[in-house]
């Protein structure tokens, strides 16, 4: 393909847009493809994530069910038994608790438990995390307890474009993805071409390079990494920023090639801390980079607290501050 | 533990409606609809709870509330569910139920605080028996059953009224709480308000039943089927049920047919999946019109009383916006002094790395 | 949608009956009870289930299976809920449905891997049409709406046969499949085997509805309930529940009273909780004796047919046994190889260090 | 208390036999305790830890519910919220998974979102884990996902004194806790005395003394780190064995303090490792005692796979050989 200039071939789009127009493709593209949940019909999804789908695909393909999470998600995983790939929308982070059993009982055992003879391509949806100002219940970054749970793919994008190709990506996976959405990003612009090349599910993506110190985000927390490595290369230090994308499988080879160059790291992510995502990779990189660390694996995360109320989000939020903070921590004297 | 006969959990086959949508008399007779100084108190609740839904729907146009979820159409529900309470019950509301909350004496800016975004349940509940608004769909009916058994165990006679929507319905909390209830003989009072959409999604979406009420005798559970805009029938019928629970007869199911004539919040744009022209028939339905109506037919209600009503709900409003116009500061160590009785060695230090954050950007400020 | 009728969703007062415990006819007349050939066929069953109980027992004895939960004094319901069905239908069965999962054709060595211990499910469950054997309660059951509404949604005549026991009724699982189904008329006979128990806990703590059957009208779903130790009345009451699935009539709910001769499993003690009086009360209703005097008495089953049931039996049985005592080697690849399609990287990773590890003890010893 | 020759005071007892005796005394001690779930009634629980409790106390102390876990946390929500102090079973591990939303958006919560006013003095029992050759769904090391979230208490006892008194501390708090009972353990003998004065939850123990390395274990990994710990002091090397008993809490403070001393550490768990209690206590290590570290933390946990089938578990339990090669990977030449 002969390259065009950004400008002209990549028009700005919000993550939202990005991912009804991912729906829409596959809809198209599959006819074995379902999109279902609560208000995901006639009314496209609280965030009008499938706005559309129902009148331009009718009520067999997008379709509003029941008021119950478990039952979606066990109602998908007897369509993807029987040749459907059900693409289906938890309405909240902590409404699909529900679900839980669902999840990981079957949705993440089935292929495994039958030898693959029954495998389950099928997408749950999550919005996820904070900074929207909701009320408990909304905002939870829930992410570690897929994370944990073995078989089950677990992406996030960041941006317009990784929403459109990593969505597009899952619905073709033939396993489980949990697609997590960062509710905070799904009003944020930027480039996406929508006949790209995927990247795959696995692949994490260096979307600064720097020298200094490698910044490990994900999902809403990649915009503030960006942010925390433009205000550190003011004060002269370059910082590395990962977008892992995928975060099961982790792009290990990624992470750690970026880690050594460095020598220094501090994980982002909105999440609690304690036994988290965060957790694991802070893990790996201080097992598998031991000699060339130069500073403890630092971490920026939500305190170990309940989501707080909108009013006291902000304190629990990982902000450009705190993460300038870690990287000041990061033992600099001593090298 | 004696069954009972099926036909005795049945609802009625139409819903039980003593005022007419007009406000004329639907009882059989006038002996049937509750007295006339628990309908003026119904009535001074209405008008009191459509004031309050008025306000809260402006102080979220102001952005004074983050969010609000009206019960504009519903109000005959949320009165009646609280007015057949004696002080010792307990109640259990949703997200929607503010003006229940209200109603059940919890001060207006309290009552608000999960709304405003101060922090998330706003009173004490064990000073107003009112449960902490409930947001996952169905989880507090099972609390309900549980606060209930509690009573029962120690011979008590607390009743509990449990609130839900025709949504939760379909939640599998609602199975689990129905049974609970049912099987210990918990004396709950099972409310759905099925004001006809879960956000977008019509009740022909949540369930293919005659009716929700049918689904009490799939626990043993007797049913019934009122009129939800008609807060004669519902204290009649409501009262009927804390009676029964209250006398040992196990758990009640209720189905209130109701309509919220506002969007499932300010975030919500209704006219997505419903018609103007279904919105508007609802209107004449209203509850405050027909027990307006009627009162003033049986000449219970003057204007000069009626305009007490509406002084005191005006009242009511001006000293809620006075408080909620208050801006308060929350204070981040909430964060984590409550999270456990004593805050754990991780949350202290948490905690003091918070203040620290913060003591060092008023330093830089 | 249109609403059904109430009075067309009720059960019957008592469970339907064809064949009276004592092998008499207890149907309104004998055209009622299904042709000649449909009971020796299900003769057949009744005895390759008992005796696939009686060995599959012996062989937890032997330490050949782990552990095997019976379907001794359940096999009418096993043996009717597969003979209702086509080739191209489905049948989700429980950890207790072996038997059904064999009478659908399932090799018997595959259906008790999971048992024995080698792997999870044995069998492809596309080749049979038999989902894998479910153990968390009820979670099969949405799995089954889904698979049936795969179907519709493709013009495919598929009927889906869901197995659960009373105890798992209870869980919300149950409430949000029948929900499912009943919403979106996916066509799905659930068949509830009540056996009295769920592990220890009997019927009476499970619920308080008059009978597992009334919990269909509530989702708008027929509701049926019928002896459970009557082949003949199953194959009718089933047989009728999957045409009308099939017609486009919806989800069907039956409630097959039965009982469980056996502990829950030989890990449990059944003495616990239940008297020697109860269980002996059930042998005279026992399925295969009941249709046994019946078939004889109208001269439908000699000893000469009946010998051939037995010997059949007796082959399967020893076929099995030998299959059974074969010692599988299993391959620990197999853990890392099937959690994915392609492995990822990591457990690529993972399985080379278990190769590693197992290389080396290999050399070590 | 004048002190009494061990074999006198203490009678050798089954951590199942222990468990039942703090329930039992904790019934007869306060009239607000409450033991309900499945089958724990007459039957006295599936590992009989409940029995006799019925007989002795009544079916208002004890007793059966319907089979609908959602339904047994949420019932003990509302009886702790009036006044009640529920301890409730879960019969295994992955059937707790379809209490989740109750345990995460409540029980995690309800204090905390009233600010104290609801607190909920509630213990929810989990049998876990494995190695007891159970079928699917029976053999889940599921403290990650009540650990991740803030809100919970969680300890798990390795031995019958423990398993006493925790039981009593976690029945005493004023807050629920997740009590995790190693099902591979319930038979497993020791010494316990049932009057003794209580640890609290949050305090680790050092089970063996060591200077060359510190082993990390919790629950049914305990016996296996000090198996390993005797077969190293054979050959010479001497490994410290730290019993984590509460998981959160971390006792952050004897598990560094233990790990400066030593200067190299393994956490052994059965649990899958990836995003894993596991991970956090590598993290956590790894970052506050990094410049006493003479060597990477290794983690010897689960494979990242659904739990294997019984003929397979023994691959996935951690073994005292596996510790002793993660030990020996401890690089110790370069010391
Ligand atoms: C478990 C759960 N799932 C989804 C939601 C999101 N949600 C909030 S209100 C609502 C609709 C509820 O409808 P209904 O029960 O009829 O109550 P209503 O809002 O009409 O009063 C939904 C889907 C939720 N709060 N909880
Ligand atoms: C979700 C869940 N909770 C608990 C269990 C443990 N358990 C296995 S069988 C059983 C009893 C089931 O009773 P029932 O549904 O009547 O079936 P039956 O065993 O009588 O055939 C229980 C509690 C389980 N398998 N799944
Ligand atoms: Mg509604
Ligand atoms: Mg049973």
């Amino acid at each position: 393909m002969a390259a065009v200039p950004a400008s002209e071939a990549r028009p700005l789009v919000t993550v939202a847009r990005a991912l009804n127009r991912a729906l829409h493709d596959a809809l198209a593209e599959d006819p074995s493809v379902l999109v279902f949940g609560e208000d995901v019909g006639v009314n496209g999804g609280v965030f009008r994530i499938t706005d559309g789908l129902t009148r331009e695909f009718g009520e067999q393909r997008c379709f509003d069910t029941p008021l119950n999470e478990a039952g979606i998600v066990g109602f998908a995983v007897g369509l993807a038994m029987n040749g459907m790939r059900p693409v289906i929308e938890m309405q909240f982070d902590a409404f699909a608790y529900s679900a839980f059993e669902q999840i990981v009982s079957h949705v993440a055992k089935m292929g495994n438990r039958t030898r693959g003879q029954v495998r389950l391509p099928m997408v749950i949806r999550i919005p996820y995390a904070g900074g929207i100002g909701g009320v408990e219940h909304h905002c939870d970054s829930s992410e570690a307890y897929y994370a944990h749970t073995p078989g089950l793919y677990v992406v996030t994008p960041s941006n317009p474009a990784d929403a459109y190709a990593l969505l597009r990506d899952a619905i073709r996976s033939p396993d489980p993805v949990i697609f997590m959405e960062p509710k905070k990003l799904y009003w944020a612009k930027g480039e996406a071409s929508f006949g790209e090349v995927l990247p795959g599910i696995g692949k994490a993506v260096v979307r600064r390079e720097g020298t200094d110190a490698t910044l490990i985000a994900y999902g809403s927390s990649v915009p503030i990494a960006l942010e925390a490595a433009e205000a550190a290369a003011e004060d002269g230090r370059s910082l590395q920023v990962i977008d892992l994308r995928s975060l099961v499988p982790l792009d290990d080879e990624t992470l750690y090639a970026a880690v050594r160059a460095t020598g220094r790291a501090v994980v982002v992510a909105e999440a609690s801390g304690f036994a988290s995502v965060a957790s694991e990779i802070a893990a790996r990189i201080s097992e598998n980079c031991f000699h060339t660390l130069l500073a403890p694996v630092r971490r920026v995360t939500g305190f170990d607290i309940p989501y707080p109320p909108p009013k006291l989000e902000h304190f629990q939020l990982p902000s450009v501050d705190r993460v300038l903070d870690a990287v000041d921590d990061l033992q600099w004297d001593e090298s | 533990m004696t069954r009972r006969k099926p036909e005795t959990l049945l609802p009625t086959a139409t819903p039980i409606c003593f005022i007419a949508a007009d406000g004329s008399l639907a009882a059989r007779s006038a002996d049937e609809v509750p007295p006339v100084a628990e309908l003026l108190k119904a009535m001074r609740g209405l008008v009191e709870a459509r004031r309050f839904n008025k306000l809260a729907s402006a102080l979220v146009r102001q952005g004074r509330l983050a969010v609000y979820p009206s019960t504009h159409g519903q109000e005959a529900c949320q009165v009646a569910a609280v007015q057949v309470l004696d002080a010792d019950d307990w109640l259990f509301p949703t997200y929607r139920d503010t003006t229940a909350v209200v109603a059940r004496g919890v001060d207006p800016a309290e009552a608000l605080t999960l709304l405003k975004g101060d922090w998330h349940t706003g009173y004490d509940p064990h000073q107003y028996k009112v449960a902490p608004q409930a947001t996952p769909l169905g989880t507090q009916l099972t609390h309900a059953a549980g606060v209930a058994y509690a009573a029962v165990l120690r011979h008590e006679p607390t009743v509990v009224m449990a609130l839900c929507g025709d949504g939760a319905t379909s939640e599998g909390e609602f199975h689990a709480a129905l049974n609970f209830a049912a099987v210990f003989r918990a004396p709950v009072v099972f409310l759905v308000q099925n004001n006809g959409y879960a956000i977008s999604v019509p009740l022909s979406r949540q369930t293919a039943a005659p009716s929700l009420a049918y689904k009490g005798i799939g626990y043993g559970v007797p049913g019934a089927i009122v009129d939800g805009n008609d807060v004669a029938a519902l204290l009649h019928v409501l009262g009927e049920a804390v009676r029964q629970a209250r006398a040992g007869g196990g758990p009640q199911l209720v189905e209130a047919l109701t309509y919220r004539m506002e969007a499932h919040t300010n975030a919500d744009d209704a006219t997505r999946y419903r018609d103007a022209a279904e919105v508007k028939a609802w209107e004449p339905r209203d509850p405050l019109l027909r027990l307006e109506t009627y009162l003033r037919a049986t000449g219970a209600l003057t204007d000069e009383i009626m305009a007490g009503f509406v002084a005191d709900a005006e009242a009511i409003a001006r000293r809620t916006r006075a408080e909620l116009n208050r801006d308060v500061t929350p204070d981040p160590t909430d964060l984590f002094q409550h999270v456990f009785d004593t805050p754990t060695p991780q949350l202290a230090a948490e905690q003091r790395m918070l203040l620290d954050e913060l003591a060092r950007d008023a330093e830089g400020a």
